[in-house]
């Protein structure tokens, strides 16, 4: 049987799929082992135990000074802003995209400019968004914003633009105006591709998040894998990367989830 | 600007001899003193120095605290005119050279050296060479984020390194780490400082007044309160222990007469100097600067080095004397 | 009145010459089949008459007026493909033109309303042959159901002429007899003229009352190629390379007003619209 | 007429497309004339004057300690660093795309660490990073690699999986084998599909490469912006900025262009 | 010999039962169309054949051993889109089965190889009428040669069974007259065993040698919500949910041996596929 025909049974998968991971697991293990049979202090690549400690420490001991969890309130800190600002971006990518995507006039006025924005380095304009948009929260959510709206805007235009002319046509022959189709044939087509844009939008975010939260924070995730660098500690930085890693997956996996059910009519229109 | 204001902004960023700042801001002490002088004060917390130091030259801030090298190249090259407020500490061993298995300064002759390029570290690598006949040329630098130099020390590229505390003492824990020079050789030479904008603080003297009251309140906490040094010691990522490891290597002033003492001395004019003249080689003064005397710094005698025309950074001891009179 | 008139149309893409002189007057309430091989121009001249695309020269008269530059109410359509919404329902997409000719801002009818536009789009769905499916999403449905449900959207808006690309190109035989009773008896029933691309003969004569081909010249560029023939005059065999009608007949007898009544399924189709209350076609 | 069907012709377009330029240029000069207005010295919006000046001295005066033009050097060792990346990523990006996109035993296998691995912040991990790879080059191509092959893998995974069973299938009844359908079949469909993934990550590539350059280096683009960040030389950042913007965008018109001239069959298929 | 036997074959995904029971004999040579409503399994059925999907009951067995349970080179298919490879010209596609055949590694041959397969395939595609568009990709193709040009691609690995899903759907009659002729003229000269599923029973009668008709059975769930019915008994209406064959023509006369000389186009074939060298069907 070829190759590409063999199709795994459940068990089998299951296994296959858990051997990358136990290989990485397995990886770090030997290289720690390593590092620490050399030097008992080595903090680069510590042990479980240590991570564990640190996890226990930072997670589940109120940090004396504010009686805060710690872990627990940079993660509040974090996704508030995080999610404020992926919602912002979602809304602006929204309106624009279909602007950009649906209106001749409107793609040609601003479809170049978002091209040519979009390319920009957000991280080396940091110094003039600080200024303009101070340090607060806000800065930090324009951060994210500014790096993720603009893909999403070219995403969402060229996703409006596939819709098949066919159905706008159609929809001008029922009567509708601009402003109808826009918002009753065009909005609700988008709304479940922006979810698959979105997601492709958190991995962004979180990056843009943590290098507002290394320039001027008091608190979130990004802060405090910033502060203890310094101290190359990594029983910290690492419960709170896989941390983050977990927080991203379970964002993408609540958005996949809400794509199915909010919009049940997408899974049979995107495979016909 | 040239108008009485009533909120003020001050930026801070973690560094053993700035702590007390977070402290007093959430202690209370800031709002004891701004409200005793009718004003407000926000306290912001930085994890990136230069971008505090850049915000605060851009005007988004009144105040800032910074190195008195930094003082000179960013703010006042910048065409702002700085005064230094508060002369909180100098660096008394915190900033150190560091070899990996190598115990002379002088076999650092030939290597690649990792330091913030324009840095103290910068600086303090100049002053090393010089006390060994060795100039820059005899080393290769290479620009290294502060962030990750502990980590790249691990590497085996890097062999020699010029960095500050914190991350001295994490590199001085691996077995291979030397330290070769350090700050304590040049004292007084890497000065910590508060500085506030000279036309805001000409306009609204209470101000200054309050930066100086809160500090000097911080200060007798810093001495005498356990809690309080606790308290700094997890701000900056460490522990008691850790947080007195980092005090030891910096003199702080503790009581404005010794800050008064020190900003008053001849010393001072020698340091203003050196620094003036390393930041020109650099061509650190700005494009248009002739000599190192392109920037004139006003000393609290009113005497000036360099160019008096183009006063931009100038130490003034009049608040630090009146806390010291109890006049606040 | 809703005669159409094409007033020596030519159109062109670029230097590609798709159709040549059309010179055609169709009456009020014909049923007008077209055929021609593929590529021959047949959806262009359809998208002519939509508005979609403006003729290079010539003009189109509908009613006795310019054509407008775009689509309308007045004209309804059912493409092979994407006729229907993919996001609404069943009912839903039927009461869209409802709820596009009544509210301008939201789009959406609520209340009263609502219930009424319900009622009417149900007993289309139920003259189409698709009650039941109400809730559904076309993704779920049969392509015959689906252009049974593009018909039924199109006609929700009563337009005056009503235009189909090859609408039941993808059918099987069985469903397209039903969906030809289906279709004449809405042709009968109200005021409507109908242009119709079919690439089957067969289906033309029965359901058209006039079939008019287009034909493709032979010596169209790919075509020379094939045929090895040299180009010769450039300018001749640009000219001449755009389609024009070839053949048009008056199919007989006239079959206005005489339902095909002989299939079981006609029947049935006929009592539903005979029996529901409120479907204007039936009144 | 809708305005979904107003279609502005030529020199209307470039009138249009030119305004949000001219604007963002026009705010810019009020900007910077009043804080100039202000404080002559000021760094944060420099004149454009003032950026000539800095960009004459960047790009077309030697250094005089190296003798380099600084900008042209700069531009050579972040391009040289950021091409060679792309290139790496590309090449894994195509070979474990098709693997996963093609073999249930792969997808099986691959599919769930690439997703995992694909929400790690790589910055958070850099320390790891720099013992497996040192400091020079070879880290900043790894954080570039690391950066943005996985997506690239996901994406290609994807588009292998879009291609219709129904060609395998026909495929394999002209007697292919795996290894043939790999090579002749889903591979040369994957290349133009691959162009557009790759535009993609022109963005994440420049941001990693800044981020590279700020961490230890002695030349390239974001060392300079990062190095002279220190005296808010803003007359040299942004005239860097454009640059790379400039850059960045020519990259993605070249694959555009190669695109179309390398595939084409693409723009065909692709409509159909 | 390539006879095929369907052997007690069900078919279901999860609960839904698509085929029932189906045993059925094939005879080598034959020409079997197989038609039916949407939806009632005629791919499902093709799948199986192919090797794409395996029965759920029962067995096939092609040439008296069970099928290869994977899609092999004896066993060519047509489908009706999606049948030819958007990235090769017309000459490549033709040629990649003699590639795959021969050049286990790189599958492309190179040199006096290649000159052979190009010469081989360039008469396949002057047979099915593609001379001259050799270096055109697919997407410049229409419809109608697309299919040609897949025929061509599947007869050039010399099959045993050819499996055509509604191959000619999207096509329109002039053209698919033509094409008959081309078909039933490479059946007749191949030693060909060929199943053809369509929807056009003319279609099915012109061509094949045995006309098999699936069924869907009325009692399938959504019928019965349309038809109001009750379930019933669970198990009986999941049993009975299959589609099973209904009708079964042998056409008369035989048709074997017997090519369509009448057309114009058929003769033109003819003389084509005489006058090639190395086309093993004219030998
Ligand atoms: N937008 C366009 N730009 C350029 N050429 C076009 C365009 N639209 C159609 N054509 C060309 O016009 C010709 C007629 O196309 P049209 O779609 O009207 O044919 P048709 O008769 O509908 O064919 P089919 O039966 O295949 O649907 C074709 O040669 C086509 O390539
Ligand atoms: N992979 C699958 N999983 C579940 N159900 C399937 C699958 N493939 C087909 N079916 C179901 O099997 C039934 C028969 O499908 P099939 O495609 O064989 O019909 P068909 O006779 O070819 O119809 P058409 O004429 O529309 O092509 C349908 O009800 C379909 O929904
Ligand atoms: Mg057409
Ligand atoms: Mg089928």
């Amino acid at each position: 049987m070829r190759l590409l025909n063999i199709k795994p049974d459940r068990t089998w998968s299951f296994a296959l799929a858990a051997l990358p991971f136990a290989a990485l697991i397995g990886a770090y293990l030997i290289g720690s082992g390593m590092r620490l049979a050399e030097n008992p202090n080595d903090k680069l690549l510590p042990s479980f135990n240590a991570m564990l400690d640190a996890f226990r420490h930072m997670a589940l001991t109120p940090d004396p000074r504010s009686g805060n969890y710690l872990m627990w309130s940079d993660t509040l800190s974090s996704l508030s802003l995080l999610l404020t600002a992926l919602a912002i971006s979602t809304f602006i990518a929204l309106v624009f995209g279909i602007l950009i995507g649906l209106l001749p006039i409107a793609g040609t006025t601003f479809g170049p400019v978002v091209a040519v924005a979009s390319m920009v380095p957000p991280l080396a304009l940091l110094p003039i968004l600080f200024i303009v948009l101070g340090l607060g929260d806000g800065a930090k959510i324009a951060l994210i914003v500014i790096g993720t709206t603009l893909k999403l805007i070219r995403d969402m235009a060229l996703r409006v633009k596939d819709i098949p002319s066919e159905l706008l046509i159609k929809a001008q022959t029922l009567g509708a105006s601009t402003w109808q189709i826009a918002l009753r044939v065009v909005l609700p087509q988008m709304l479940p591709r922006l979810i698959d844009s979105v997601r492709l939008e958190i991995g962004p975010a979180w990056l843009f998040l943590i290098a507002a939260e290394a320039i001027a924070a008091d608190s979130g995730l990004g802060y405090r894998i910033f502060l203890v660098r310094r101290y190359l500690a990594m029983d910290v930085i690492i419960p709170y990367v896989i941390w983050i890693t977990l927080l991203a997956f379970l964002m993408d996996l609540g958005l996949r989830l809400l794509q199915r059910k909010a919009f049940p009519w997408f899974a049979g229109a995107r495979t016909a | 600007q040239g108008a009485e204001k009533k909120d003020f902004k001050v930026a801070w960023s973690i560094y053993v001899g700035w702590m007390p700042w977070g402290y007093a801001a959430d202690s209370g002490i800031v709002k004891k003193w701004a409200d005793k002088y009718g004003i407000t004060i926000e306290v912001k917390q930085f994890n990136d120095y230069v971008e505090s130091i850049n915000q605060y030259t851009a005007g988004a801030f009144d105040a800032v605290t910074l190195t008195n090298m930094d003082g000179l190249s960013i703010p006042a090259a910048g065409g702002v005119d700085t005064t230094a407020v508060i002369v909180g500490d100098f660096s008394n061993g915190n900033d150190a050279v560091i070899l990996k298995g190598k115990d002379k300064l002088a076999d650092i002759k030939g290597q690649t050296v990792n330091l913030v390029e324009f840095s103290v570290s910068h600086y303090l690598l100049a002053r090393a060479l010089e006390s060994v006949k060795l100039a820059e040329k005899d080393v290769k630098v290479v620009n290294t984020s502060d962030a990750d130099m502990a980590s790249a020390y691990k590497t085996p590229d890097v062999t020699a390194v010029v960095t500050w505390k914190p991350i001295v003492s994490t590199i001085l824990e691996s077995p291979d780490a030397r330290k070769v020079f350090d700050s304590s050789q040049i004292p007084g030479e890497i000065i910590d400082l508060m500085v506030a904008n000279t036309t805001v603080l000409k306009d609204n003297p209470s101000f200054g007044k309050a930066l100086v009251g809160i500090w000097y309140d911080t200060m007798k906490a810093l001495a005498s309160d356990a809690a309080a040094k606790e308290h700094m010691a997890k701000a900056s990522g460490t522990d008691v222990a850790g947080f007195d490891e980092m005090l030891g290597t910096t003199k702080m002033f503790y009581e404005p007469k010794d800050a008064l003492a020190f900003v008053n001395g001849a010393e001072l004019k020698t340091t203003t100097e050196r620094v003036s003249t390393f930041l020109f080689d650099k061509a650190l003064l700005g494009k248009d600067a002739k000599s190192a005397g392109a920037i004139g710094v006003e000393f609290p005698d009113k005497s000036v080095f360099g160019d008096k025309a183009n006063v931009k950074l100038r130490y003034d001891a009049t608040f630090m004397q009146a806390a010291a009179d109890g006049k606040l | 009145m809703t005669g159409i008139v094409f007033d020596k149309v030519w159109k062109e893409y670029g230097d590609h010459v798709v159709l040549e002189r059309i010179d055609i007057t169709i009456a009020p309430r014909s049923f007008v089949a077209l055929v021609g091989p593929s590529g021959c121009g047949k959806t262009t001249f359809l998208r002519m008459l939509l508005g979609e695309e403006a003729p290079t020269r010539g003009q189109i008269l509908v009613g006795g007026a310019p054509l407008k530059v775009e689509p309308g109410a007045d004209r309804g359509v059912v493409f092979q493909r994407y006729s229907v919404f993919p996001h609404l329902t069943v009912l839903q997409n039927v009461m869209i033109g409802r709820e596009f000719e009544h509210s301008r801002f939201l789009g959406k009818l609520l209340g009263a309303k609502r219930r009424a536009a319900e009622t009417e789009a149900r007993t289309l769905l139920d003259a189409v042959g698709l009650a039941g499916h109400e809730t559904k999403y076309p993704a779920a449905l049969s392509g015959g159901m689906q252009q049974r449900l593009a018909l039924a959207q199109a006609l929700n808006r009563k337009p005056k002429i009503l235009l189909l690309d090859e609408p039941f190109g993808a059918l099987d035989p069985g469903i397209r007899a039903d969906i030809h009773v289906l279709i004449r008896k809405i042709w009968n029933e109200n005021d409507l003229t109908v242009v119709m691309v079919t690439h089957d003969l067969s289906e033309a004569f029965r359901l058209g009352t006039r079939v008019i081909a287009f034909e493709r010249p032979r010596n169209r560029p790919e075509e020379l190629e094939r045929y090895g023939a040299t180009l010769g005059d450039d300018l001749a065999a640009q000219t001449q390379a755009g389609a024009s009608i070839t053949r048009d007949f008056e199919v007989w007898p006239k079959k206005i007003a005489s339902p095909l009544g002989e299939s079981d399924a006609g029947t049935q189709l006929d009592l539903k619209l005979a029996t529901s209350n409120d479907n204007p076609a039936a009144s």
